[in-house]
């Protein structure tokens, strides 16, 4: 996208900025709140199969549907399944999948970005690529992913990662790119330094920051892309319950049942949000000026 | 040198401020930013503020505006009393009505200042729609009438120019015109020159004391320039650590300054006269650069200018132990050159040779080994230390890079850190710990480190205050003579370089129009470019170290271009 | 200007080309056989095999390659395998309601976001600003489908203000194009809402900040102007970008929408192509929608010189 | 595209914006006149193939005969009766003779003849495994005059009559002969027939929507409907076949009165329409469908005989049709393999499956197999609403029986087109798979793919299994009805015993309708003549 010419900061950017905190640390109990919630679904997903009543997967054709009651807290879903079990083990899958997206985007984009950056070369090829990548609808593409290597966890991750890479890839780019103006990436270029050296110790330190707050991001994205993932059919296999394809499995009895769509949608939509929260408020503290969200 | 003398008491004061108390938000208690300063300016007055970073000038006239960023900032105590108004306690419709009719203002960056999407004429324009009910067409005459009076050129297309299109000096004319169009009694310079070349910013000094003559406007004018005071003020406050500490006539200050903070100020005022050159060397020279040029590819998304020559033909040597000055004004090519030499940028023409070493055509990594010969220390202090990185970390990277043993590179480090003065304990602490100046003293220090034959110093004193400035100044000239090693020193200010070059070369749009020794050059310089420069430079004529006007006063007297 | 348009739409073949070569190589080796398909439950080995030659199926990869991208350049998309019918008229028929949903959530969105971030920004740190920065959070967080439920059952159910689904084309009359569209529209405009408010608030947040502002108010200028005569303007680039790439996030959610809302649009027809293995379809469509993609953000870039006289090309 | 009509509002309001957008895209939409009946109907799946003879599935075999006609076909005792014509057979039964019936008419004008009708019979006996049959013992078919057709066989086929009646799943179409010419590889591009609709080809959206309209000059016969034979009548102007992405909205549609027609209606949502006023849920098909389960016989586990035994075991019927459908009203435990409610259904030998599950005997079965605990691969559908339950249910069952299970979850088509890999397990293979079937699809020997014992030519699990094949000749050879039924429990013990397939019940599936729809008749096949639509 466009490079906009960027304003030098004056005195008074300077006087208001030294005088100014952090936004974060005026956003009050907001942060403290979520960070807890949070933790507490984290935990209680974990946790679950030491307390959860049933086997999530134990069928029970005569028990159907069952309104919540003292036997099924949450009711039973189309086949009998505790709707409460499931939910709660759902958590750690979606979860997982969240995580797991996050961490393998980042680094892949993190790797590289940094080349990107670095090495004009490659740069162009590679941004190339990546604007391909990003051109194709994530949804689509994801679809078509899991569609190639069937509904496994693993697919379903990879399916979410991949849109997501090229978004990584052109943060840290970017960074690169305005961190190597830098006079002392300049004094090391002087001082000798290798460009390895260079690239690893001056420049990815700068990636960090905004790195950690896309991947809050990329984390609830990928949750949420998970559920519609299972919504349109090519999701994780419904032997692995998650938020996903609880809600999915529970779509066509949302007049009838709502708690199928209800609670795993409330905690799924609990978690993003506490997520969200944790993001923009690590942005405010680590980065003021990072405000760019890669749609 | 001659002072403004006029007698003003009799003038009606314009500006009454009482133990003016600022702090922040919030916190009645913590060092306040001002305290309980006074100030009275009279109509017709140029009331200068000095001091350096961080004294509490900007915050002074915010607050006189009403300005203040409200989340940091507030009034905490004492009165702003604007003609029989109380600004302090004003509402914020009162505000915006005193504001342009009464009271006005003019900032440091006039690139920043302006809104860069809207057309400077209607920016002016704006201000009439919003005081005054004038027709479309008056407002509009009036708008071209107060550009004509700031000596605005082709008004009629400057009208309808978006600032981006405007020099920095047009631009700056532009808010000055913007402040007086509807001539308030007070106006605020904010550092209006400060970002503007001498030459340019000698013009605006002239605009804004004719603009003052025809309104009989008072000016609060700020500024750290002891020069620009010299040359303008009626009246001077000097300001620090958000107090004043003295407030006098122009002349008596300069002459007889009563509190020690105002001496040292003074002192630390390099004047224009050239330092006693140094012995000429016989050895030869470290540095040879030998028809250097670069041009500037077009190319780029939004590059408009296709191949920029920066630099054409430039050639020079520096012998061990020796300064050369390279000056000029912002894009004159002065950086472009000392990037070239140190290969941050692979000119495009021409010869650098460093140690009997022709480095301007070296591949990136035959030119490694080569790098020890050659450091560098930048213009900002705040930018040029790894603000991840120790102390320490910063001063072992090149020598670690070059083969010495890390404990080695820390004993080095440390006796460096003695040299620049800093204490030992220093190296385990990161860069934001410390004042621009240390910082500085530290990016010298890295450079040392690498016992270079060359330093370059690309505007390395220009972003600190005077006080700094000279000890920075001091710092170089003493590592110069312990090392003996070839000093090139870019700058834009010839006062510095008076101060510290042996030999001076002049450039201007990419070309050298003058070279030779800094007496020579800057006691009678041939070209009139050169000229130009030296008659540009304010208060050229006094020698504030030594409260006494310049005896030898530096080129041609008489009208300044 | 022009030069610089140009030079654009050329750049974005390669782009385009790769996407072809990419969803061309994904389709090839996504398990699955259009043949099989077709030839339903009786169907024998022998059987498929002929129908696999028939579509081609057997050739080598880049015969298939060639001869589909050759077609292509021709403007022949090709036809669908399921139903073979011609790709161009699916396409064709499909587009209609999908543009039009998406035109409306925009706009929608837009009338409803930048106000909403560009108060917040104003009033920075207030609960205003808490409640526009809540509100769009919870738009990232709720699953399309979930809003679209929920509407569906208040709107439609309890309150019968508009039908549950379906789709009319504003040529079958206004009223039945609007009580169709508003509800996906909605839908898809809340996480639209919440990423254009969220850039807004961001970006005036920054320009209120600079030395212009500031400059505006020093001369006595009324805060609403200060607001969107002198910021507003000046914040547009980051948000025109944010409308840009998240039109991105617009064609994700009509995929879901529509199948939701029971809507004939693209995005449907898409997913029904991939989850039939329907190869044409599927390519043709990735490309239509990558092609649209980098259209509207090829809009978006020169639409900046129109917001900011800095930028021209 | 459509152009944009007139008066437009002003041209700077977003209605306009969108208006105009809107119309330039618009899809080509032809708004019904007041007076004419349309009938907008919500079916079980989407359209999207048009040829009738190529696929087997239901939504075209539908779309099949709303547009085409058929020489004969079996009423609801399953009795063939004469439609477009009646027939002959020779004493020695080795000559049909069929005589087309006056007003036949293509719907472009041209009368059928039997040239037409061989060339319709020729590919689809191409295609139908019952037509093969028929074809592998023909001698002769051919036009005698524009009306009369004779068919003449090489040994007597009795079932004949049967086969070429049969409602599903492919029952020979009489297309024009230049359509019916279409290789049988082909899927045919022109889609006239002379059936009692006409397609409309402009307004057919593959997969969303498609139109009919009345075929005026249809001349239907005098008797009363009764499944696919009998008269068609038809009351209404237009019928529109519509999808809806889910069971849900549709029956939401069907509560506001947007669509008149619901084909089926999910059990478990019943409830919605109940307490909706105007709408009725009702059976129309009282046969219903039987869902069952498919073992690979090339690979283990289940080319073992005794381990596909222990699978019979571990599952059972009511478990499995009680989390697919719920209501035991609508599920009927049935261990007939031909069908419970059909001429030659008898459940002898099913206790095992019908009175299942029972874990112990299929570890027992397992433990004298020897099983090594090779997984089971099951394919689980995700996106087809009537059987992702079952591989569900089966795997849970299995494993309590103490088989290793691996349930493989894909879409559909992934499965149609996994189950036609012969290849072994590593190599994209199978063990095991879940379909349905109408009840008539299943309903004899001859039809019933699944007891096909041909080894590779035979249906997707490719048993070699020579003792049914004789049995199937047996069947064939039968003469009486009596005769036919001896053979058919032959096979459905020798199926019980071999576990050719699993027999895992019968379902039923309601229907719902606006009040205003009236006189449909009972058919597994749903159809639109005889229907009656009232003004609401």
């Amino acid at each position: 996208m466009t490079e906009m010419p960027s304003s030098r900061r004056s005195a008074f950017q300077v006087l208001t900025g030294v005088f100014s905190l952090p936004a974060g640390a005026r956003l009050g109990a907001g942060p403290t709140i979520a960070a807890l919630v949070l933790a507490l679904i984290v935990l209680a997903s974990i946790c679950a199969p030491l307390y959860v009543p049933y086997d999530p997967l134990a069928m029970d054709a005569m028990s159907r549907l069952r309104p919540p009651s003292d036997e099924f807290l949450l009711g039973t879903d189309p086949y009998g399944r505790d709707i409460f079990s499931r939910v709660m083990t759902g958590g750690r899958v979606s979860l997982l999948i969240g995580i797991g997206a996050a961490i393998v985007s980042v680094a892949v984009g993190l790797v590289i970005g940094l080349l990107a950056g670095f090495f004009r070369a490659a740069d162009g090829i590679i941004m190339r690529i990546m604007d391909s990548l990003m051109a194709i609808p994530a949804i689509l593409l994801a679809i078509a992913l899991v569609a190639l290597n069937g509904p496994s966890l693993s697919s379903v991750i990879i399916a979410i990662t991949i849109p997501e890479v090229p978004r990584v890839v052109r943060l840290v780019r970017s960074v690169v790119l305005s961190a190597r103006e830098e006079p002392y990436v300049e004094a090391a270029i002087a001082l000798g330094s290798s460009m390895p050296k260079i690239l690893i110790q001056h420049l990815m330190p700068n990636t960090l920051a905004p790195l950690i707050v896309q991947g809050t991001y990329i984390c609830a994205s990928a949750i949420l892309i998970e559920a519609i993932l299972s919504f349109l059919g090519a999701g994780v296999s419904t032997e692995i319950p998650t938020w996903g394809n609880i809600m999915a499995e529970g779509r066509s009895y949302f007049q009838i049942k709502p708690g199928l769509i209800f609670w795993p949608g409330l905690l799924l939509s609990l978690c993003i949000l506490c997520i969200n929260l944790l993001g923009d408020t690590a942005r405010d503290l680590l980065d003021p000026r990072m405000k760019k969200r890669e749609g | 040198m001659k002072f403004k003398t006029r007698d003003l008491s009799t003038a009606q004061r314009v500006l009454k401020i009482r133990k003016l108390k600022v702090g922040l938000t919030g916190r009645p208690d913590a060092q306040p930013v001002l305290n309980e300063i006074d100030l009275d300016i009279r109509a017709g007055e140029t009331h200068c503020l000095v001091g350096e970073s961080g004294s509490g000038k900007s915050v002074t006239s915010l607050a006189t505006m009403g300005l203040l960023p409200k989340d940091a900032l507030e009034v905490q105590g004492g009165l702003i009393d604007l003609e029989g108004f109380e600004i302090t306690n004003a509402t914020a419709a009162q505000m915006r009505d005193l504001r342009a009719q009464r009271v006005a203002m003019i900032f440091q960056e006039p690139m920043t200042a302006l809104n860069p999407v809207l057309r400077v004429g209607e920016q002016i324009e704006e201000v009439l729609n919003m005081h005054t009910d004038l027709s479309k067409s008056e407002a509009k005459a009036r708008t071209i009438d107060i550009m004509e009076q700031v000596h605005l050129p082709d008004v009629q297309r400057v009208y309808s120019a978006f600032p981006h299109q405007l020099s920095g000096g047009q631009r700056q004319r532009i808010m000055i015109a913007m402040a007086l169009v509807l001539d308030p009694d007070l106006l605020i310079a904010d550092e209006p020159t400060t970002a503007l070349d001498v030459t340019t910013q000698l013009q605006i000094l002239k605009l804004i004391e004719e603009m003052q003559e025809r309104h009989g406007t008072a000016v609060l004018f700020i500024t750290h320039d002891m020069g620009v005071v010299a040359e303008i003020a009626d009246t001077v406050s000097v300001m620090q650590k958000g107090e004043i500490v003295e407030s006098a006539p122009i002349r008596e200050l300069l002459t007889n300054p009563q509190k020690d903070y105002t001496r040292k100020l003074l002192k630390a005022v390099p004047n224009l006269a050239p330092r006693p050159a140094r012995a000429v060397s016989e050895k030869d020279a470290v540095l040879n650069v030998d028809r250097l040029e670069m041009t500037y590819g077009g190319g780029g998304w939004f590059r408009k200018s296709e191949g920029v020559r920066a630099a054409r033909d430039v050639t020079f040597d520096i012998a061990p132990g020796r300064t050369l000055g390279i000056v000029g004004e912002s894009g004159s090519g002065k950086s472009t050159v000392a990037r070239c030499i140190m290969r941050l940028i692979d000119p495009t023409g021409g010869e650098v040779t460093v140690a009997a070493t022709e480095i301007s055509r070296l591949s990136r990594r035959n030119l490694q080994s080569h790098r020890k010969h050659l450091q560098i220390v930048f213009q900002d202090p705040y930018r040029s230390l790894n603000p991840r990185w120790t102390v320490a970390r910063s001063l072992c990277e090149g020598p670690i890079n070059f083969g010495t043993p890390k404990s080695e590179a820390m004993e080095r480090a440390a006796e460096l850190m003695e040299l620049v003065d800093l204490p030992k304990d220093a190296l385990d602490r990161y860069p934001h710990q410390f004042s621009g100046g240390q910082r500085q003293r530290i990016a010298i220090a890295r450079a040392v480190a690498m016992k270079p034959d060359l330093l370059v110093a690309d505007e390395a004193v220009s972003a600190l205050d005077v006080s700094v400035q000279a000890q920075v100044l001091d710092l170089l000239d003493d590592v110069q003579d312990r090392f003996g090693i070839a000093m090139l020193f870019i700058t834009h200010d010839l006062r510095v370089a008076a101060q510290i070059c042996d030999d001076v070369l002049v450039m201007q749009k990419g070309q050298v129009v003058e070279q030779g020794p800094a007496a020579a050059v800057l006691a009678n310089p041939r070209h009139d470019y050169t000229r130009s420069l030296i008659e540009a430079a304010p208060g050229r004529h006094w020698d504030f170290a030594n409260f006494r006007a310049l005896e030898r006063a530096p080129a041609v007297e008489g009208p300044i271009a | 200007m022009f030069g610089y348009i140009l030079k654009r739409l050329l750049a974005t073949i390669p782009v385009l080309l790769i996407v072809a070569v990419f969803v061309f190589l994904l389709l090839r080796l996504t398990p699955g056989d259009p043949a099989a398909i077709l030839a339903g439950d009786a169907a024998t080995p022998a059987q498929l095999e002929r129908i696999r030659d028939r579509l081609g199926l057997n050739d080598p990869l880049l015969v298939q390659f060639v001869t589909w991208f050759g077609q292509m350049l021709k403007g022949d998309l090709g036809t669908s395998l399921i139903s073979n019918t011609d790709v161009v008229d699916m396409v064709s028929d499909r587009l209609g309601p999908t543009i039009n949903i998406a035109l409306m959530t925009i706009v929608i969105s837009v009338l409803l976001a930048v106000p909403m971030g560009v108060i917040a920004a104003w009033r920075h740190r207030t609960w205003i600003d808490f409640a526009v920065m809540s509100f769009s959070v919870l738009g990232f967080s709720v699953p399309v489908f979930v809003i679209g439920y929920i509407l569906i059952q208040i709107f439609a159910i309890e309150l019968r203000w508009v039908p549950v689904q379906g789709y009319a084309s504003p040529s079958d009359g206004i009223g039945a194009f609007f009580s169709r569209a508003i509800l996906p529209s909605l839908t898809l405009a809340t996480i639209y809402v919440a990423l254009i408010a969220r850039m807004t608030r961001a970006s005036m947040l920054e320009v209120l900040g600079e030395d212009y502002i500031r400059t505006a108010r020093a001369k006595g200028v009324r805060e609403n102007v200060v607001l969107f005569r002198h910021a507003l303007r000046n914040a547009a680039v980051p948000i025109l970008t944010i409308i840009g790439t998240g039109f991105a996030l617009l064609i994700s959610g009509v995929v879901v929408t529509e199948s939701v809302f029971n809507i004939p649009g693209i995005g449907r027809l898409t997913v029904d192509a991939i989850l039939a293995r329907d190869y044409p379809v599927i390519q043709a469509m990735i490309l239509l929608t990558a092609g649209i993609y980098v259209l509207v953000n090829l809009i978006v870039d020169v639409s900046y010189s129109f917001f900011d006289p800095r930028i021209r090309y | 595209m459509k152009t944009l009509r007139p008066n437009l509002p002003g041209s700077r309001t977003l209605a306009a914006a969108l208006l105009a957008s809107g119309a330039l895209l618009a899809p080509a939409a032809a708004p019904a006149q007041e007076d004419e009946t349309t009938i907008t109907a919500v079916m079980h799946s989407g359209l999207r193939v048009l040829d009738p003879v190529i696929t087997t599935a239901h939504i075209t075999r539908n779309h099949g005969y709303m547009v085409y006609d058929v020489l004969t076909a079996v009423n609801e005792d399953f009795e063939p009766q004469p439609q477009m014509a009646d027939w002959e057979v020779s004493d020695d039964g080795l000559t049909y003779t069929f005589t087309l019936r006056d007003g036949l008419m293509f719907h472009d004008g041209a009368p059928v003849t039997a040239a037409d009708a061989v060339a319709s019979l020729n590919r689809w006996g191409n295609r139908d495994s019952g037509g093969q049959l028929i074809f592998d013992v023909t001698e002769s078919l051919e036009a005698q005059d524009e009306k009369t057709l004779v068919w003449t066989l090489t040994e007597p086929f009795p079932p004949l009559m049967d086969v070429i009646s049969k409602q599903s799943a492919v029952p020979p179409f009489i297309m024009p002969a230049r359509v019916a010419e279409t290789s049988p590889d082909e899927t045919i591009t022109e889609y006239v027939g002379s059936g009692p609709f006409i397609f409309n080809e402009e307004e057919y959206e593959p997969g969303v929507s498609v139109t009919y309209e009345k075929f005026d000059d249809y001349v239907p016969r005098e008797e009363d409907p009764s499944w696919m034979a009998g008269g068609k009548v038809v009351n209404v102007d237009r019928v529109v076949w519509t999808t809806m992405p889910d069971n849900l909205t549709a029956m939401n549609a069907l509560a506001a009165g947007e669509i008149d027609y619901l084909e089926q209606v999910q059990i478990d949502l019943m409830p919605i329409l109940e307490n909706a006023p105007g709408v009725t849920v009702e059976m129309r098909d009282p046969l219903g469908y039987v869902t069952i389960g498919r073992p690979n016989f090339l690979h283990p586990p289940f080319d073992n005989k005794q381990i596909r035994q222990a699978a019979l075991a571990a599952l059972g019927q009511e478990q499995m049709l009680a989390t697919m459908q719920g209501d035991p009203e609508y599920y009927n435990v049935c261990g007939a393999i031909f069908g419970c409610a059909t001429p030659l259904g008898d459940e002898s030998g099913s206790e095992i499956v019908t009175g299942g599950p029972d874990p112990e005997r299929s570890k027992e079965l397992l433990e004298e197999a020897g099983y090594d605990g090779t997984p089971v691969v099951l394919m689980a559908p995700t996106d087809v609403v009537s059987l992702v339950n079952q591989p569900v249910v089966a795997a849970q069952a299995l494993r309590e029986g103490g088989f290793e299970v691996e349930m493989q979850s894909m879409d559909w088509q992934s499965v149609v087109q996994r189950r036609a890999q012969q290849a072994p397990i590593g190599e994209g293979g199978w063990n095991m798979f879940f379909t349905n079937w109408m009840v008539p699809e299943i309903s004899d020997p001859l039809i019933n793919v699944m007891v096909n014992g041909r080894g590779d030519d035979a249906w997707f699990g490719w048993p070699d299994d020579p003792e049914i094949e004789e049995m199937r000749a047996a069947f064939v050879a039968a003469e009486s009805a009596e005769a036919q039924k001896e053979v058919a429990v032959e096979i459905q013990e020798h199926v019980m015993d071999n576990v050719n397939y699993i027999m895992m019940g019968e379902y039923l599936i309601p229907q719902a309708r606006r009040d205003a729809i009236q006189n449909m008749i009972q058919s597994p096949v749903p159809v639109f003549w005889n229907m009656t639509k009232d003004a609401e």
